[in-house]
Order: C-alpha cells, then structure tokens, then sequence
C-alpha cells in the first residue's frame, strides 16, 4: 500500500519550530500502525482546535476536522461515539485545552472517552502573538501580561490523573522517536489517552534548551498501574521534567458503554 | 367561523408541586381521547419541586379543540389554595371536588362541593400522598360518565413498571364515593368508546422527538433545560425501543460540539434546548453553517432574558435564532404550533438538514412544548431523506467540490480511499483552510447557493398555512403557537377574517407572505413578545407594514375568549 | 466632490511575518504626521507568525486622505515575492527598495530599482534580521526628503525599553547610501516640520480604547482574538499609566461574568472580542440585560462564520449583534468607522452604559480596528457620565425600584444599609425573585422605557452623520469601516451624492434615517457581507427598500478607485 | 446592632430539604462574624448560580447577584477583584460547578482568587427534576439515564487539591454547627476557599441516611499543610466520608497581585 500522509498545503509554522517535530512522529507513528496491520488509513481521523498546532489537520492526509478553539474534544467523543471502529487523534494546544475548552478536557477524562488527545504544549498562546496560558511560569511578560502573569501555572498531568484518564504520558517534541512512541501507545490504548508534547515555541517562549537540559525518560521499571505512585511522580520537584508513561489501566470506555 | 359552537367542558386539576397535577391531567386527556373526545390541556407549574401551585386545566368536545378554557366545569382541588385560586372561575352549575371545604367556600358553591375523603382512603390502604389524585379521578369518572375501565387500563400502562394497583385501587374506590353520592354533571357531553382510536394525546416535544424518530434520528445530546427537557426524558426512556442513543454532556457547548463530530461520522443528531442554552451553542451553530455540518437544533423559548422565569412562556427568541451564530450561513427555522406540526417539523428539519448539509432549527416554546392535545401523528408518513452521501469514492474525494445546488457529496471518515475533511476556518473544496479570495467567494456562494435550491422546495412544505375565509381583506398573521389559542378564539370571530401562519422563519417565503398580505385592509399581528418581531420580519422581507400588533410580553398565555374580544373590537 | 484633488503618494512595504514589515508602516505613518501630511495606513497579512506575505501600505497627502491606493509610488520589497507580488501596482516613476532584483525584475524596473544592502548592513553591527526594515526607512528618508532626525526620535520613542541605537544607526545607514546614490523621488509632496502635531496617527484598537479610558474605565478583561486583541495588549501595557486593571481569563465566558461582577460591585469595566468569541458570551449579555449591568462590548469583526479568515475583514455580525443573547432587552450599538469615531465611540458607549444601566457594544471590524490614520483625539472633550449612583442610602433602598425614564438609582455593595440585589431571574424591585404576571410586565416596561429615554437623546449624538450634497437625490449608505474607502472614492465622484453614514444600529434613529432618505431617486447601499444586513435593517425600521447594494463578501477591502467607478456608473 | 438576616421571599425548597439547613448555618456563622466585630453586614456579598441551591440569594437579606447556571465563579472574583473590601461568598450546585462551569472552577483555584465557594452537593440536577451530575453514581436510573448512568463519577475534593486551592473543606448539611464553623474558616481564610457540602436531595437521590452512617470528622491531629497527606486522606477507600479542613495554606491572592 502507498501511503501519503502530505497534503498539498504549504506549511506556514515559523522554520524550526518543533510542531513539525510532531508532525513527523505523528506521520511515523500511522505508518508504523498502518504497515503493522493494526490500522487502515481510512479508519484514522485527526481533529484539532484552534492554535499553531491547529495547522497540523492540514498537513494531514487524513480524515480530519479542524474544529473550534478549545472545542476538538466534545467533538472528538462525537466521532468516537458515532463509529467506534475509527480511531480518534486529537491535537490540541495548551490554550486550547487548558484555557478554553478545560470542562472538556476534565469530562472526556472522568467518562473515559476512548480518544488520543496530543497536547502541544508550549507554555504561550502562540497564534495569537505570545500571552500567558495556565502552563506558563508565574511572571512571564507576555502580551497580555507585559508587567508578568499574576496566576501560578497548574500541572495538567496532576489534573488529568485527578479526573480518571486511563492513560497519562508526556513527551518532548525534540525527540521525535520517544515522541513517536508514546504516540503509539496511546492510540493502541484503549481508553481516554493524554500525552502532553513538551513543544517549545521558538519564536515567544524558547525553552528548547531549558527542556533538552532536564528532561529524562521513567525508566522501565515504574509501575504504570499505580495511581499514587503516578501522582507522586507528576508531582516531584528537583527542577527535572519526567517523560514516559505515568499511567496506564483499563476500564470500560464511555463509548463502549454507550453502544452496549 | 362564528358558526355554531358544540358543547365544551372544561375541567381544572390543582395542588401542589408533588401532587401528580400533571399526571392527573395528562391521564384525563388519554381517557378522553379513548371515547373519542377532543381535548386541549395546558399545565402551569412554578419553577420548584414540592409545593407551590401546578394547575392542569383540560377543555374538551366532540369536535377539534385548539385551547382551553379559564371557566371550569369541574374543579378538582387537592389543596386548599387551589379552591381559592380557582373559585371566581367556575361556569354555573360547575363541580368542585376537594378534600375539605371551609364555610366561605361551602357557602359560595353549596351543593356543589363534594368533599372526598383522600386522606382516608390513602391512609387505608398505606398509599403515598401523591396517589390522592387517582382518587379524585375515579370520581371524575363517574361525575362524567367516563369507563372506568379505561382509567384502568390507563393506570396499567403507565404505571406498568411501579405496579399500577395501588392507583387502579383508589379510582375504584373515588368512582364508589361518587356513586353511592349519585351525583352526574349537569351538561354531559355524550360520548362512546373507541376501540382503537387513531389519534393520540401528545404534547409538542413528544410529537418533535417522534418526528426526528421518524426522519431517522441515531443520537439525541441535550444538557436539561426547561422547557425543552421533556424531549431529553422522552427520548432517554425510549433510547431501547427506537434503537438511539441518548447523551447527556457537561453542558450544552459540549453537547452541540459532540454532536457535530456524530454528524461528521455519519450519524443523523439533534440536540434540544432552551434560549439560554442556544446562547452557549452560538459558536458551534456558526461552526455547522462553515463547515456544512447536518445537525438539528430544538429551541424552546421560555420568558426570557437571562435565566428568566422558566416555567413561563414566550415568543421573545425568533430574531435570536434567525441570527444565531457569528457570520453569514444558510439555515432552516421552522416553528410550528402544535404537536401535529411539531412532528413534521421535526421530520422535515432532519431530512432538509442532510438534504442541504446545513443546521436546521425547530423553533418551539414552552407552550408548543408541553401543551398536549389531540393529535394524529402518522410516522409512516415520513420518508427518510438521507441526502447525497457516497459509500464508495476514489481518492479525488472533495469533501467542499463545487456544486450548481451548492451541495457537495458526502462520505464519511471510515470509507476507503475518502480523506474526508472538515474545517471551521474558510477552505477550499478539498477541506484545506485558505485565504485565497477568490477561493472565499465562492465558498460563500457555494453555501448560498442552498437557498436559491431551497426556494425551489418551497412548493413542497407548508412554508406558510392559512385559516378562515381567504378573500377576507382582514388578516390575523402570527407564528408559533399562538396558533392554538388563535384557533379557538376565532370560533368567536363576527367578522370572517384569514388567518396566516408563518411556520418557515428562514428561508421566508417571500411570494407566498407577499401574496397572502397584498392587499390587505388591516394586517393584525400576534406576538408573545414586546418588540413585535415577526412584524419586522415582514416588513424587512416584503415591505409591508402590519396594521396593528397584539403584542403579549408578561410571560401570561392568550385566553382564548379574552383574544377574540380584542379581535372582535379590532376588526 | 470631483474638485481638485491635492498630490498623493502611495509607499508599500512587503516582507514576510516577522520582518517588521507593520511597525515599519506605522513609524512611517508618525514620522509623515510630523510633517504635516495626512496618511492612511492599512496591513495586510496572513495567520501565521513566520514566513507568509505581509503587506503596508501608506497613502498621503496635505489634505485628509481617506484611504490607501493599490497603485504605489515607492515599494520597499523586504523578500523576492514582494516585488513579484506588487511589480503590477507601480505608478509611473516609482522607486522600488529590495536587497537584489533578478534579471526580469531589472528589466522591467530600470533604473527605479534601487538595490540596499540590507544584510550587508546588519551582519555588519550584528543586528537581527528584524531591523532590515529599519535600514529601508532611512532610505526612505532620503528619497521622500523626510527628517532623518525625527525618525531617530520616533525610534527612541517606540525601542525605549530595548535599546534603539541599532535601528537609528541602520536608519543612517540607509539614509547615507541614497545620499551618497543621491536619488530624490519625481514626484516629491511638499511638506514641512510641526512641532508639536495636535494630530496623531493611530488605529482603531488604539483610539476605542482610549476612548474607554477618557470615560473612566476602571478594568478591561479580555481573552485574545484577531482583530480586537490590540485593544488588551494597548491597555496592558497602559496598565500603570491609566492607573487601570487588565484581565486575561481562561476564556470569553469568564471574561463576561467577570466584568458583570465588577460592574456589580461599581467599577467601569468594558471587555473585547472578536464575533466567535462574542458567540460565547450571548448567555451573559443576556444576563447584563436581565439584571442591568452597565457593560461595554468591543466586537471586532473578522471574515466568518466559524474560525472563518482570522485576519481578513468583514461587516457580517450586524443582525447577530443587534440580536445578541436570548431574549428581548434594550441595548446600544455603535459601529464607528474610523479611528476618531472609535474613541468617541467607546466614551460614548461607557457614558451610555452606566447612565442606562445596560449592555453597549462598540461594532468595529479588521480595518476600523486596525488602520491606522492621522486623527485627532481629544480625550479632554470626554466628560464622565456616572449614572444615578447613590452614595448613601437607606435600607429601603431597592435595586430595580421602578422609575419613568427606566432606570433605578444604583448602590454598590458595601454601602452603609443597603442590600444591593442583582438577579437573573425575573425579579421584583428588590431584586428578589418573580413569577408574578404584573411584576413581569411592570419589568419588563421598566427595562424598555429606556428607549425612551434614549431617544430624546438622539439628538446629543451623533446618530447618523451626512457628507456630500445634503440636496442631491442619489444616496449612498453605509455603516462602519466602509466609510473610510468609500469618502476617498468620493473623491473622483462624477456626480453629486450625498453620503449617510448610520453609526447608532441600536437604537436606531428612525426620523432622522427616513428624513435623509425619503424622496430619494436612488439608494444605493454599500456593504461587506453577503445578505446586506443594513438594506434589511433600514427596510425594516423605515419601510425604505434601498436601489441598490454594493456587496462585497469574499474578505477583501474595497479599493477607492475602482468603488469609485462602480458607483459613478450606478448613479 | 439589630441583623436581620432574612428576605420576605417564600421559601419554596421541598419542606425537609437539607438547603433549609445550609441556610440556618450560614445565617449563623455570618450573625457570629458580624457580632465578633470581623464583618460588616454591607461588605457581604452572596452569589449564586442556578440550581436549587441557588435559590438562597432570595431568603438572604444581604447584597447578592443570582448569576446565570454554572457561572457564578467568574462573577465572584469580579466582584473580589473590583472590590476587595467585600467578603464573596458563593453557593453552587454540583450541576452547576462541576458540570456546566466547572472550567471556572479550576481556574479560580489556580489563581487562588480570594472567594468563598459552598457547593450543596446533591449528586443531582434537583430543579432540573433528577439527572445524574459527575458525583452520581455510575448506573444511578435518573431522568436522562433511565437504563443507569454510564459514566465514574469524579471526586471534586481531588480536583481541588490538583488545582491549586488553598483552602479545601468538606462537610454534611444535617450537621448545622459543624457547617457553620467550616463556613467561618472558609470566609476567614485568605485565598480561595472551597466547601464541599454534603447536602441530600430528599426528593430525587434520598442520601440521608447513607451519609449519616458514614461520615465523620477528621481529627485535630490532622496536618492541614500538608498537600500529600490531603491528597491521600480524600482518595481513602473503606466506605466512610470524611469531613472538615483537608488543606489549607497561606498564598498570594490573585485580588492582591492584581491590585498591586
Ligand atoms: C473562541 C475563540 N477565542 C479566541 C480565539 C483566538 N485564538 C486563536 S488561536 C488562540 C490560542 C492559541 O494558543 P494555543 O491553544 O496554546 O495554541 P498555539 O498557538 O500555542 O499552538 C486563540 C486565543 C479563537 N479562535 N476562538
Ligand atoms: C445554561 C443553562 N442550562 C441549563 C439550565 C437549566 N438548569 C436549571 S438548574 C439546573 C441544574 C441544577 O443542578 P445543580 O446545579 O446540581 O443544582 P440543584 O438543583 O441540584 O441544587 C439546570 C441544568 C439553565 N438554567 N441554564
Ligand atoms: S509561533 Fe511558536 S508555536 Fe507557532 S509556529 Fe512559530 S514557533 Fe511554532
Ligand atoms: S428537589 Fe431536592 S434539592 Fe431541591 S428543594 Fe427538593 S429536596 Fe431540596
Ligand atoms: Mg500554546
Ligand atoms: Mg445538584
């Protein structure tokens, strides 16, 4: 089978930002999972909201929905619910999700939702020019906050642990392999699966080589079935930025229950 | 018109939240309807739980009644507020049936206040309060000579999964109380049993989540809402014997934007709420317009802004929802006025939806809604317009290709070789977002095209329907369900006059209104609401200028009586 | 009109995003405001943040220029698809700046290509790639015979916090090589230094805002979208200079809510968005209507529907703003269509709210937002309106008390005795919660005798505004943004028009609207969106159908010349 | 001085209801407030969103904005933050937070906004007349889900802690005293204050009796300061529900960093 995963649209993401980091590992992960027999190109759907990440629908030749901003998840679970054969990727950004659009982001975790849901997080609102989302650090000068953000940043991976997503993960866009391979376990997952994309913007928030310097990868041996030791985790200090798989279990999903 | 009128009774049941006044009325109206009378039943509850005063009041006749009646026949009063309420309502010779009587009330009505002992025979049997109104029920029956049987047979569907003895026990024992009393109403309607009647006693939402039903609904999403929840209950208590699924999300953003990703995989959806809930569904309803989503959105108004009073009615969100979402895109709003209408409304917005690719509003209020009346609703009627969908494609799919009729072919993700492509930011025909202008323009003409194909329709639905005598230099115009009390008001009309519903706000069929009101010596407009939208509607679309507008804006319906007085002075 | 029209000049700048190529417009525009010429500036650019086209263009002149040409006298080509892209849009000695020309463009160009070693230049001092643009505008100096000097003192203006010797060192830079090259352009206007110009070259954004902040305003909340973000990043940064609070919550609905909380507890709040993010926030506008909350709404709109074309423009939220939240309420909306009408605007719309006590919106679209042009703003002509506040009460004060002119006396909570109520649900005059027929109604006329009131307001206001021949029979129309292209196409008018601006859609001045257009020979209305939101809008207050509409809906501007000669062949 | 605390509105909650106990405790804890000199009566402001609960601005006679369903936090730091003399009480529902704004509820914990936020949680849409909200229990038979809710309910105490509270409480509305005091810690507390009130619909979800076994206090011992022992106390199984302070810390408040 010839598999094209490239549209004819020109891709307008500033050169060298990661996004296309991600896209890479994205269009690596369905080849893999294509050529693997675990998935026909038609059956795989790529939403996105609203952002730089927003763009990737385009890249894609896939079934895609670009959707609104903060608004891809409830539309995720609709896609899912109407066809539970198809698999289901969403591309989100951290406005997107964690400002916008967080009601759904809680629920679509609490009903166990069986969708892919890929966080590219780069601490800023970056389409529209650079201001502070609920990841950025407290007193950034952005522009919406030229005198530095008043709000503490909250820790998506703690909230998401919170909230009974059956699959929690992070990434760094950087490394497109790990990146690849989280992708991968999470759509094979079945059940709501988070993966938060460390995705530094070059252009309002460089933090490649604060993240290259601390970022490492849960060795093998991390139970990825104990909630505790998951939250535990997330929520280590010592200025290290943890990658992996933090969880992972089993439930029924909202659509299976849904169709039964 | 001002023809002769047959004989009409009416019958008001009141008590508290918590009483089963609704219940108890709604039941009459299927015993009714099972000798063949024809019933229109209206309920007024306020917005709590457990006390307060809910009113069910049921008009009925051997031939076709639109509304009912503030003058009582029968009152049945399960609390003492309620005989109160009611008692400057009674037609001569009318019956109340109550637990207690004070002297006042005794003294106002004298023999025609029964006292049945609800407490008693509830407490006999160590049956809950809430079943005191079958008892009233029972008596009612044999007050009006109606089958008891019936009652019964009633109780035993209803109650089919929470044991229906205990009320089937009370009727009998009410209907007893009566008997050995011997008292019948004084001005009985005859009446005989039907064996299968063919129609039915149903209320608006009923009758719209029957139409979708019928048209080929898959997926229901709706966050509650008064007055549009009984749609979602409905629907959720059916979800096994229709085969849908029934969703209820964190709230309505999210039930509309699920319901676009349904749609988008091939499921036909609709989602239901009230003004205050499509204020929230904007975004999304514009998303549907730009990306030519098939989705159908129920609207029921209630008096509004804001939260309102939400147990009252109003006609206060026609503008809101032509207008609804950010942008220019096609979209149908149809309102109808009663069940019967609201069914086929539900039927044509789903099918015009995926005929078109476009959202379709059915525009109801609380009074459409939940109003119930005799009704016939034929599902067999309706055929399943599924639109241009393509099971097999090659890989040059477009999912926006240009068509004449503004309507590109559809395929669903999932079919092999299609990359379907749906997009909220302007696009080009393969589903990619663009900034081309030329490329905009004519997406935009693209999506219009559909009115220009829909106008073609017009033909085909009753865009507008008319009443009375159609040479009539006088014509009543309104929308929605003023159609109802309207109806029935204008049995009391000295003039003749036509009458002109709007039932498709968008498109407006601008010949037909034109043609309707041409000529006209006076134009009278009824509206529950205070800026008269429709008359501006009118004269943007086609000029002309209403003559007066009857305009109703304190959330109170139309009585029927009082609307023909008005008209009669006006006309 | 068609009298002599004074030199102009017309300079373009094009480059990718990131290149500057908007703040190299706009320092351009100050710096030609300090000469004493009139400018209008328009940007064009994708949605992305590196690469793409973007595109500034100036036009000025010694007398009031409306609105910029297509057809350039100087080109600066910051990248190769610059040239290509605008090679076709040069007058006739026009200079063209680029760093190199390719054979074809040399050809075509001659000696009007003027090569700057922009890279050279920077590489040399280590500068970024950004401040290319800088080396262009000193060039430009030089061609243009402008002040060197009062660039370098617009440069420390603007870079005052990042160091602005980089920009005025490349400025000379680029000033010295056309010196030492010694190219003047042909066609050179006149001009001379000001000293201190009481004009200055703002946009839109700039101007609203500051027009809130001549009203009072206190907090600003806003969550980000093109085209209205400019107004939060001006305010924010402005934040200490205007003693004000800005507020970026986590989306457009806690924007609303939040601002309905502050103006609860007495501050001037006024929040900003563009039409999806207004979609969001019809369920609290309703509320602002419902419980009188005085707020200011800045819509800006964008081509839509859904996410639509962020950075293109559009005039197709009119009905949805007039419309705006469920329900019927009274509300102001005022679309200003250039930068001094904008700040007049959001005074106005501020004064407005808390003297009526109720929702105002400020309707501005991607060109009155962004374009920027020589204006003069007067915030000392601004007198703050408080409203009826009460400072002291005592506790029988009541928050909706029912009074003629529609508006309660308003206390704020954390006032001595005073319980201050405010309520979404219908509600009595305390505040407290209603389902009350006369109650409802009495609220209900209460809410809408500010109309009233308002209307013997018109005329303190500017409602509409006429240019032209107030005799002549011909009549254009229009609202907003469209004013700007369409009184410098008035220019070159054949004929003798008069022009009516409508710049209060809601409430709408009917009198003086159908005062000016009755006994036309033609209307023709111009307008950029699809449906021709005005002509049905006028039709509908004032029974007058327009001749023609001049529609435009693909996204793109009008251009003067070519608007020009459509209209002189309609009239 | 003379507190009338009490409005001429007919209290229309089904007699027996539990909301008549919240009332009672709040009336009480602000009457104390006010007589121990900490408040005045005008610096109060009651909010609320739409719901049974939210009737209460009506049977309250202090200043109050009924605001819309699920809307009530925004309003709240508004008003903080246009005011922050005024001490913000809000009542929700579990509808009303948890479903319909529950974005509001994360984010106003994270910026730690300085208001007091009571929830009645009834596991129950009431006014609406009986749905499932995320604390009902999966497979409850309501009025949307007549075949048993299909989806986990999530627990907001956890929510709370993962987002950035400083302030986290629970208590039970047939306990007046011991709701009156959680109340005044809350309103004395300087941050964002968050009281889970156990509150029994006694007409669609009956829970008293439920509860009434299993709850208990947590003791004094218990180290308020402590983030992961908060954590570990509201995720314990065994059946028993535990009431009182799980956390509270001192931080910055998003009205002080803002009015700075
Ligand atoms: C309802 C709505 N509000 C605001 C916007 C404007 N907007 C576009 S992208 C964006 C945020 C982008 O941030 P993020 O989601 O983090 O994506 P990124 O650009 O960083 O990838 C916003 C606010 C919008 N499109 N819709
Ligand atoms: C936007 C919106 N959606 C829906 C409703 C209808 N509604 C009124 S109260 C309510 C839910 C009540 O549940 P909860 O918040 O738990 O309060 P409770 O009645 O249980 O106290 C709903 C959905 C509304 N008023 N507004
Ligand atoms: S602005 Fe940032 S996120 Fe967006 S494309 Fe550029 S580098 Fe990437
Ligand atoms: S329905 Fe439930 S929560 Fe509402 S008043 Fe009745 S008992 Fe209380
Ligand atoms: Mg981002
Ligand atoms: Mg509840």
């Amino acid at each position: 089978m010839d598999l094209n995963l490239s549209t004819n649209a020109k891709i307008t993401w500033c050169p060298g930002c990661p996004n296309s980091q991600i896209l890479v590992a994205f269009r690596q992960a369905v080849t893999e999972l294509v050529a693997g027999g675990k998935l026909k190109p038609e059956n795989l759907v790529a939403l996105s909201g609203i952002g730089c990440h927003g763009k990737i629908t385009d890249y894609l030749n896939v079934n895609s929905f670009t959707s609104l901003h903060g608004r891809v998840i409830p539309t995720m679970t609709g896609v899912k619910s109407a066809n539970p054969s198809l698999t289901v990727v969403g591309f989100s950004g951290d406005a997107d999700t964690y400002d916008e659009g967080i009601e759904h982001f809680i629920h679509a975790a609490r009903r166990n939702s069986d969708i892919n849901l890929f966080i590219h997080d780069n601490q800023i609102f970056a389409l529209t020019t650079g201001q502070a989302t609920p990841t950025t650090p407290k007193g950034f000068k952005g522009k919406s906050t030229p005198f530095g953000s008043i709000e503490e940043p909250f820790n998506p991976l703690l909230i998401m642990l919170s909230s009974g997503a059956t699959f929690v993960a992070q990434t760094f866009a950087g490394d497109i392999a790990g990146t690849k391979r989280i992708m991968l376990s999470a759509m094979v997952h079945k059940g709501f699966s988070f993966v938060s994309i460390i995705q530094p913007c070059i252009t309002f928030f460089d933090t490649r080589d604060h993240y290259k310097e601390r970022v490492y990868w849960l060795d093998d041996s991390f139970p990825k079935n104990d909630l505790s030791a998951a939250i535990a985790k997330v929520m280590e200090g010592g200025g290290k930025t943890p990658l992996g798989i933090f969880y992972q279990v089993e439930k029924p999903t909202f659509e299976e229950e849904l169709n039964k | 018109m001002a023809k002769q009128i047959k004989p009409i009774m009416t019958v008001g049941i009141g008590g508290a939240a918590g009483d089963g006044i609704r219940e108890a009325g709604s039941n009459l109206g299927i015993l009714l309807n099972d000798v063949g009378l024809k019933t229109h039943f209206s309920f007024k509850y306020p917005s709590l739980i457990r006390g307060g005063h809910n009113y069910s009041r049921l008009s009925f006749s051997k031939e076709k009644i639109f509304y009912d009646y503030k003058k009582l026949d029968v009152l049945i009063a399960l609390n003492e507020e309620s005989i109160k309420r009611h008692l400057g309502e009674l037609n001569k010779n009318a019956i109340v049936f109550a637990e207690n009587f004070d002297d006042e009330d005794k003294k106002a009505l004298g023999e025609n206040a029964i006292s049945l002992p609800l407490t008693e025979f509830i407490t006999n049997i160590k049956a809950p309060s809430i079943t005191r109104s079958s008892v009233a029920l029972g008596a009612l029956c044999y007050l009006l000579d109606l089958p008891l049987g019936n009652m019964t047979k009633i109780f035993n569907e209803i109650f089919r999964a929470k044991s229906p003895e205990t009320n089937i026990l009370l009727a009998e024992m009410g209907y007893k109380h009566l008997e050995k009393l011997n008292i019948k109403h004084s001005n009985l309607i005859a009446h005989e049993l039907i064996n299968s009647p063919t129609a039915e006693f149903i209320d608006g939402n009923t009758a719209v989540a029957r139409g979708l039903v019928a048209a080929g609904l898959n997926t229901y999403v709706s966050y509650p809402m008064t007055p549009s929840s009984s749609i979602l209950h409905f629907l959720a208590s059916q979800e096994r014997n229709f085969k849908i699924k029934v969703i209820h999300p964190e709230n309505e953003i999210s039930s509309i934007n699920m319901a676009l990703g349904m749609a988008y995989a091939g499921e036909r959806v609709a989602v239901g709420t009230a003004g205050g809930g499509f204020a929230l569904m904007q975004e999304a309803f514009s998303l549907a317009g730009m990306a030519e989503v098939p989705l159908v959105v129920a609207v029921s108004q209630r008096h509004a802004p804001a939260t309102g009073v939400p147990t009252h009615s109003s006609q206060s969100d026609l503008r809101f929802v032509l207008h609804a979402g950010h942008g220019e895109f096609p979209r149908i709003v149809i309102a109808p006025g009663d069940p019967e209408e609201s069914f086929r409304a539900g039927a044509d917005a789903l099918n015009l939806a995926w005929k078109y690719q476009l959202p379709a509003i059915v525009l109801l209020d609380k009074h459409v809604s939940e109003n119930m009346t005799t009704s016939t609703i034929n599902p067999k009627s309706v055929m399943i317009e599924k639109g241009k969908i393509l099971i097999s494609v090659d890989s040059s799919y477009k999912r926006y290709a240009l068509s004449k009729d503004g309507v590109s072919p559809l395929a669903f993700p999932g079919t092999p070789n299609a990359v379907v492509k749906f997009d909220s930011y302007e696009h080009d025909e393969g589903g990619i977002t663009t900034e081309e202008i030329p490329t905009i323009k004519a997406m935009q003409e693209k999506r219009f095209a559909k009115y220009a194909s829909l106008a073609k329709e017009f033909k085909n639905f009753e865009t507008v329907k008319t009443y009375g005598d159609p040479k009539s230099k006088n014509v009543i115009v309104f929308w929605g369900s003023t159609k109802t009390v309207l109806l029935e008001a204008a049995k009391y009309f000295k003039k003749t006059v036509k009458i002109l519903q709007i039932l498709w706000l968008e498109p407006f069929d601008v010949a037909s209104v034109s043609k309707n009101l041409k000529g006209a010596k006076k134009i009278i407009n009824i509206e529950s609401n205070h800026n008269g939208q429709l008359a501006g509607l009118i004269r943007e679309k086609t000029g002309i200028e209403v003559t007066n507008s009857i305009l109703r804006y304190d959330s109170a319906p139309f009585d029927p009586l009082e609307l023909a007085e008005t008209l009669n002075k006006l006309i």
